[in-house]
């Protein structure tokens, strides 16, 4: 019944699970696990095959806490657009509001005394993007696409502003712990925040009615509307959310760089973070995802970085063979479901 | 259940052993079919009996597993695609709509194989070509409108005007005249009638005895995947059929009694010079009381859609009040509807009611979520799965469990699942529009049973209904639309009898 | 000790500048260990890429970064943490903080030269351009430079110093369009790098403006021939990628084997490159 | 019945034109063209209010032949994209396959004394690509999103290793005519080339049976399967004209340019490219839409750029102003729309 969205969908249609086929509740249960385990085998695939080329270089501890540190920035952003891609929309901007928060971030760290304070500055900066574009998609209507691209453009312009176009720079920054330390010496900080904005984004998904909206809106939006669901509020939350987390992505760049620049921090995040939700079997369309396959898909991409780098390959391969990688996996993922989907 | 009268020729279409097993459910299993030229050969079963599959798979949408043959006059040939399918005459209206809703009527008719000229597409021909078939149906429409501007019912008649284009030696009918009312569905009667003595092989599949007996020659019976058998003409009873379907006896359905004198409650819903502005909807006023089953019937596109849409809040009205319970009630948007209690069973289950990627589950709850949940909006799953599979039992849902997605189901199903959804609402009202479109027999009962005993609880319930059969058998006073008007009532304390005269002469426009 | 890998990480592979480095480098370096391993990056300007690419060197274990810093301050804390691994970090063409050594060429004295030379040929007076680039350090020091020399010559009037050329020929072709439909009398323009500079000249030769004057900072392969044809173009502030990246990865060996230089700041001068001694220049191509 | 698309679809709801209520096929089609119009009057405010700032300096035959040209790549990419768009896919590669192209032209251009080569040499190599695209997509049937982001990375590299990551350039070039010189001495040849690009697509698109069963893909393409047409060279077809139009970008702009930059080149056209597409009204979610739409917004966004330029405003409000006014246009178009369509 799905067939048509097969075209467009980024997820593999989800092999219908079987009608009075003698299926428990339980089964049915665990292969909706074992579906959104998804990209999994072809992140440890990676893993290991990276491990034995560099001779166990890769799964030292501190090459695992410097790959889980690089891809904690990338899952935040990728996190709120999941939010966002699950609605059916999407966030361009995520790069240019990361950068714009990480500005307000730094700049009110150097607040003497209040530096602290620019934990909420960067937050704040992001929510208030994020509402916007939310504001301008939910109340007027425009296409998501349109909007943020816009948004992309001028944020980027206003981060630039911010920082009248120079590196703002606070080497005191007191809330540097966050980018620079581990928990018990081992997690690093910004892995632990990933983390736990992946749970709680979970939780929001999967155990709020909130959830279910957000699930229901992208899945048919008309039907949301006509079953009661406020879909501008729905929509409206996920852009906040979004802006919220590129908001946090900027204050965890500016606590691990001690630094923020308007015209240069982020540029083209916004790709990565789609990638790492598409790669995580997210569904364009809306409607089909779930934030454990974007955690996945973002630590694919962060392996993929640090991996071809401990390799020593050249920039130029390291970009050939990524792109190749990003569609081998996808097409591994295809075949997967393909033995237990329908023709 | 006679053997095969040895006599008959070879049949234009024979389907042996065909079998085809989806991911985790066998849809069918070694299923055979015979089909004629000048016959027509209903094929009948529960929801999710096969047959949309077997069809599917007639037409090239589907592969049936290995092992499967099909002869066409006796010839064995191999359906891969679509076009194969075409090229040996087989034409179909399939169940779900499959129209490209930015193209226009005519493009759509032509699709596949369109007109050329000079190596760019002739749409004047295309045009001119299409017109006639549309005049042929009676369709209101001309071949340069999109089809996405239409509604469903019109946009079965573009269907249909795409199969008889085709002018193919097997006709597949999938459930044609869920979506028309009775008139659209006469014509297409007659012209089905006009195809069969022309020679053309016809398969029929619908939920509807009428017209079952009406039309067909033959026919057979598949339950849960499996060949049951074929009832000949004389044989076909509706006593042998539901039988031969369902596998036990099933009771009467239609059982309303007419009683001029019904005494119901105080007026629950009314509503006073409705309107859009008068572009689908011109003032409409009527009352709905505690525990009546109040009927709206009328022609395609005659506004009943529209009107129950401007109750609801889904589309902006630009005149006119509502009052619930006597008091007047601001309804601008669905959400107002639902927090006073008036619910709206859509008649595009799968456009504007189902959500098809998450589970029965979740669509089952979705009204009710936020009334269950802990505070903070956390979820209660508990309550949400037993009131899933409460409403799997009362209904009778014929699904694995509450878990799996909605889209999976057969179309009877689905609709019981969203039917639960506003039962679960607890309304004081209840629209239904068109609520046993694409239902089994069996399912079509227990649906007239719910309505019944919902109305015995006082609930105010409207249906909208294109069957006549069915307005005329649930319904305690029926409201006749026009052109976006009530044209007149039928039953209560009208004086004049629910009968179908009575409300064909309204909805044709003989003012009474 | 031995030198077994290098880790470079540049601003961007795409401006041939940085490939001649990345070759030097790895010529150098090959001079001293034939089997030594040489990753290059491309940071793309981007301070958190660079970042990562760091860590990745540190994690893979090189004996010497050579880093061009994305931001010569914010730098720092990485910086730091590749030293405390044991790694001789050496800033090339711009520089960084907390670097045990930084061999960049002298991009204030770029700028002044090439504007110098643009004043005397305008004969000291007349508008013109600066052709802004990305705002980077180099960038910046060469618009500084060019300034101070302009800023002597008081009948010379800057008209526009704020547009972004994007330090590629598309770029300087599109903005000096705009720049040459908008002002009529434009006697002369500073172009922040080589490819602003031709796409400065394309614009000119397309809307047929002659008696133009353009300089720009580089010395590319492409400016050779620029200078040695039919353009507008008149000289431009030539760096050596080759010979700093040299120089960067001997003194980085130096200091892994404890000899400190005396100096830890390298400023390469910029030679000018014109019309007359462009014959002679040796560009970051040619074979050494 | 079109409602639940207005979500996520770029395109306004088409307002419904009536049925059987007598508007004849005439008034039909001049409905259709208005609509086609779509953002013209935005494009005409845009450029009546940069005249009068610039104190006419905006409308000379010279800047105006300066915005045709600065159009003309992006409306090229943007015809292309305007294909795959039309699906419901989308094409990120195309500033990648622009540079690899770029890359190949402006190399065989070098051949002594077969210099032309460079043309096609540049078209093949986007062909090339576009079907390696076309072919992912269309038998795979991998998700159009994963499958060009992960050329766009991919295709990046090969770019760079054609040219070992320097500019090559070729001050010789036997065709820069087509990059500078103009035809009667008036029309720049690269508007040319974009204007018949446009003309053939509408024919394309409008005239041919391929161009219906374009939209009819993008409009339902279960029910395109179901008819008879072939999916996957439909879509095959969208991708490889995509390519071949990247790779006539890269031939325009090395024609431009005497030169060509693997790494450089073509970045973030996607970008412009797709707002072009959407700016004209073609929908995400395909099947709606029509190319000179499309020339529109490629308009708008040249004119915009051209127009702040001259204005003088800086870079950094340029950035801030592009974003508002891609914003407001749609905004403005919505509106205009509201009044003939269904609330
Ligand atoms: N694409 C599919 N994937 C998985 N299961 C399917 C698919 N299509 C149909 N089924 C299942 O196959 C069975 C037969 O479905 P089918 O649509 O043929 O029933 P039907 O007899 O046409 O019912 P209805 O009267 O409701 O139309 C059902 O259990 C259905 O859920
Ligand atoms: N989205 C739309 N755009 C244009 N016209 C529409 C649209 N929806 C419905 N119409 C038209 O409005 C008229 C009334 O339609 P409506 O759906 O209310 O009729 P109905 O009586 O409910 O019939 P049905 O039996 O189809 O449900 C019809 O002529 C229909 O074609
Ligand atoms: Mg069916
Ligand atoms: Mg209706």
């Amino acid at each position: 019944m799905t067939d048509n969205r097969t075209l467009e969908s980024g997820a593999p249609d989800t092999p219908s699970t079987a009608i009075g086929s003698g299926l428990s509740a339980r089964q049915v249960q665990w292969r909706s696990i074992v579906q959104a385990a998804g990209m999994l085998p072809v992140l440890i695939i990676i893993c290991i095959g990276f491990n034995y080329m560099t001779d166990g270089r890769f799964f030292t501890a501190q090459n695992i806490s410097i790959v889980a540190q690089q891809a904690s920035i990338n899952t935040v952003l990728a996190a709120g657009m999941t939010f966002v891609i699950l609605t059916g929309g999407i966030d361009l901007s995520v790069g240019s509001i990361l950068a714009a928060s990480a500005m307000a971030s730094v700049t009110a760290s150097l607040i003497p005394g209040w530096g602290l304070l620019g934990i909420p500055a960067g937050i704040l900066a992001g929510l208030f993007f994020g509402f916007l574009n939310g504001a301008l998609v939910a109340f007027l209507k425009l296409p998501p696409f349109i909007v943020t691209l816009g948004s992309l453009t001028a944020v980027r312009g206003i981060a630039r502003l911010m920082g009248g176009d120079t590196t703002v720079f606070n080497p005191e920054l007191p809330f540097d712990f966050i980018g620079n330390a581990s928990l018990f010496g081992v997690v690093p900080w910004l892995a632990v925040i990933a983390l736990m904005v992946v749970v709680v984004s979970w939780l929001i998904l999967r155990r709020t009615v909130l959830g279910v909206r957000i699930y229901a809106v992208g899945g048919n939006p008309t039907a949301a509307r006509l079953s009661g669901i406020k879909v501008w509020s729905v929509l409206l939350f996920v852009y906040c959310v979004s802006g919220f987390l590129s908001g946090l992505g900027g204050v965890m760049s500016v606590a691990r760089l001690y630094a923020a620049n308007g015209l240069q921090l982020g540029q083209a995040y916004e790709l990565d973070a789609i990638a790492a939700v598409i790669l995580g079997g997210t569904s364009f369309v809306g409607g089909i995802g779930t934030i454990w396959g974007t955690l996945i898909g973002a630590l694919i991409i962060a392996v993929l970085s640090n991996g071809l780098i401990l390799l020593g390959v050249s920039d130029i391969w390291q970009f050939i063979i990524k792109g190749l990688v990003i569609i081998g996996a996808v097409t591994l993922d295809r075949y997967r479901l393909q033995g237990s989907a329908r023709t | 259940m006679m053997p095969e009268p040895q006599s008959r020729p070879t049949p234009t279409l024979e389907m042996r052993n065909v079998s085809k097993t989806f991911p985790g459910v066998k849809a069918l299993d070694g299923v055979h079919l015979k089909a004629w030229g000048g016959e027509v050969l209903a094929l009948m079963g529960e929801n999710g009996a096969g047959k949309s599959t077997l069809m599917k798979i007639l037409s090239g949408a589907y592969q049936p597993d290995a092992g499967a043959e099909i002869l066409i006059n006796g010839q064995h040939v191999d359906i891969s695609d679509p076009i194969a399918a075409k090229r040996h005459g087989i034409a179909i209206i399939y169940q779900e709509l499959s129209l490209a809703p930015n193209l226009t009527v005519a493009e759509n008719m032509f699709l596949g194989d369109e007109l050329q000229r000079r190596g760019f597409v002739d749409r004047r021909s295309m045009n001119e070509q299409c017109r006639p078939v549309l005049q042929r149906l009676g369709a209101p429409f001309g071949p340069e409108t999109r089809v996405g501007t239409l509604s469903i019912a019109e946009q079965q008649l573009v269907e249909i005007a795409r199969a008889l284009h085709a002018k193919s030696k097997i006709l597949v009918l999938d459930e044609p005249t869920t979506a028309l009312s009775s008139r659209e569905s006469e014509r297409l009667f007659t012209l089905v009638r006009q195809l069969r003595s022309e020679g053309i092989a016809l398969i029929y599949i619908s939920h509807r005895m009428a017209e079952v007996y009406d039309l067909s020659d033959r026919v057979s019976v598949l339950r849960d995947g499996t060949y049951v058998g074929t009832l000949e003409r004389e044989e076909i009873s509706a006593e042998a059929l539901v039988k031969m379907m369902v596998g036990r006896d099933l009771s009467t359905f239609y059982k309303k009694e007419h009683d001029p004198h019904f005494s119901r409650g105080p007026v629950i819903l009314e509503v006073r010079d409705i309107t859009d502005g008068g572009r689908r909807v011109k003032p409409c006023s009527f009352q709905v009381h505690q525990g009546e089953v109040l009927g709206i019937a009328g022609l395609v596109g005659s506004g009943r859609t529209e009107l129950a849409r401007l109750i609801f809040g889904a589309d902006g009205r630009t005149g006119g009040e509502v009052l619930l319970d006597g008091r007047p009630v601001s309804i601008t948007e669905p959400q107002d509807a639902l927090n006073l209690g008036i619910a709206y069973l859509t008649e595009d289950r799968k456009a504007l009611g189902l959500f098809l990627d998450m589970s029965c589950g979740e669509n089952i709850n979705l009204g009710v979520l936020h009334r269950d949940a802990h505070r903070g909006g956390i979820l209660n799953l508990a309550a949400a799965r037993r009131r899933a599979e409460n409403a799997f039992k009362a209904l009778r849902v014929r699904a694995a469990s509450p878990i799996v997605t909605v889209g999976s189901l057969s179309g009877g199903n689905q609709q019981k699942v969203l039917l639960s959804r506003w039962l679960e609402i607890g309304p004081k009202v209840l629209i239904l529009d068109e609520p046993t479109r694409g239902v089994d027999i069996g399912a079509k009962s227990e649906i007239y049973r719910i309505i019944d005993e919902l109305a015995a609880r006082g609930i105010g319930i409207v249906v909208i209904s294109s069957e006549l059969p069915e307005i005329i058998g649930i319904c305690d006073r029926v409201l006749v639309m026009r052109e976006g008007q009530i044209q007149g009532e039928v039953g209560g304390q009208s004086g004049r009898a629910v009968t179908q005269e009575n409300i064909m002469t309204y909805a044709a426009g003989a003012a009474a | 000790k031995e030198l077994k890998s290098i880790g470079i990480t540049l601003g961007s592979l795409g401006n041939p500048f940085f490939v001649a480095l990345s070759k030097g480098a790895e010529a150098k370096a090959k001079e001293i260990n034939p089997n030594v391993k040489v990753t290059a990056t491309s940071a793309d300007y981007d301070l958190n890429k660079q970042f990562s690419h760091i860590d990745n060197f540190i994690a893979s274990g090189v004996d010497m970064i050579l880093l061009n810093a994305t931001d010569p301050k914010a730098i720092i804390s990485a910086v730091k943490r590749a030293q405390q691994a044991g790694i001789v970090v050496v800033a090339v063409d711009v520089a960084a903080a907390g670097a045990d050594a930084t061999v960049q060429t002298n991009n204030v004295q770029a700028g002044q030269i090439a504007c110098q030379y643009l004043a005397d040929k305008i004969g000291g007076k007349g508008n013109v351009i600066i052709q802004n680039g990305p705002q980077v350090s180099a960038v910046t020091d060469r618009v500084k430079g060019c300034k101070e020399v302009l800023a002597k010559s008081p009948n010379i009037k800057v008209l526009s110093d704020d547009q972004d050329g994007k330090g590629d020929r598309e770029g300087g072709l599109r903005v000096m369009q705009g720049h040459l439909t908008r002002f009529q009398d434009i006697a002369g323009v500073f172009t922040i790098n080589d490819p602003q500079a031709i796409g400065s000249d394309l614009a000119a030769k397309q809307l047929n403006r002659k008696n133009l004057v353009i300089t720009s900072v580089d010395g590319a392969p492409d400016m050779e021939s620029a200078l040695k044809s039919d353009t507008s173009i008149v000289a431009s502030a030539s760096q050596d990628p080759w010979a700093m990246a040299q120089q960067a990865v001997a003194i980085g060996y130096d200091i892994m084997n404890g000899k400190k230089p005396e100096n830890a700041m390298i400023l390469m001068p910029s030679t000018l490159i014109t019309r007359d001694n462009v014959a002679q220049y040796k560009g970051w191509s040619s074979p050494r």
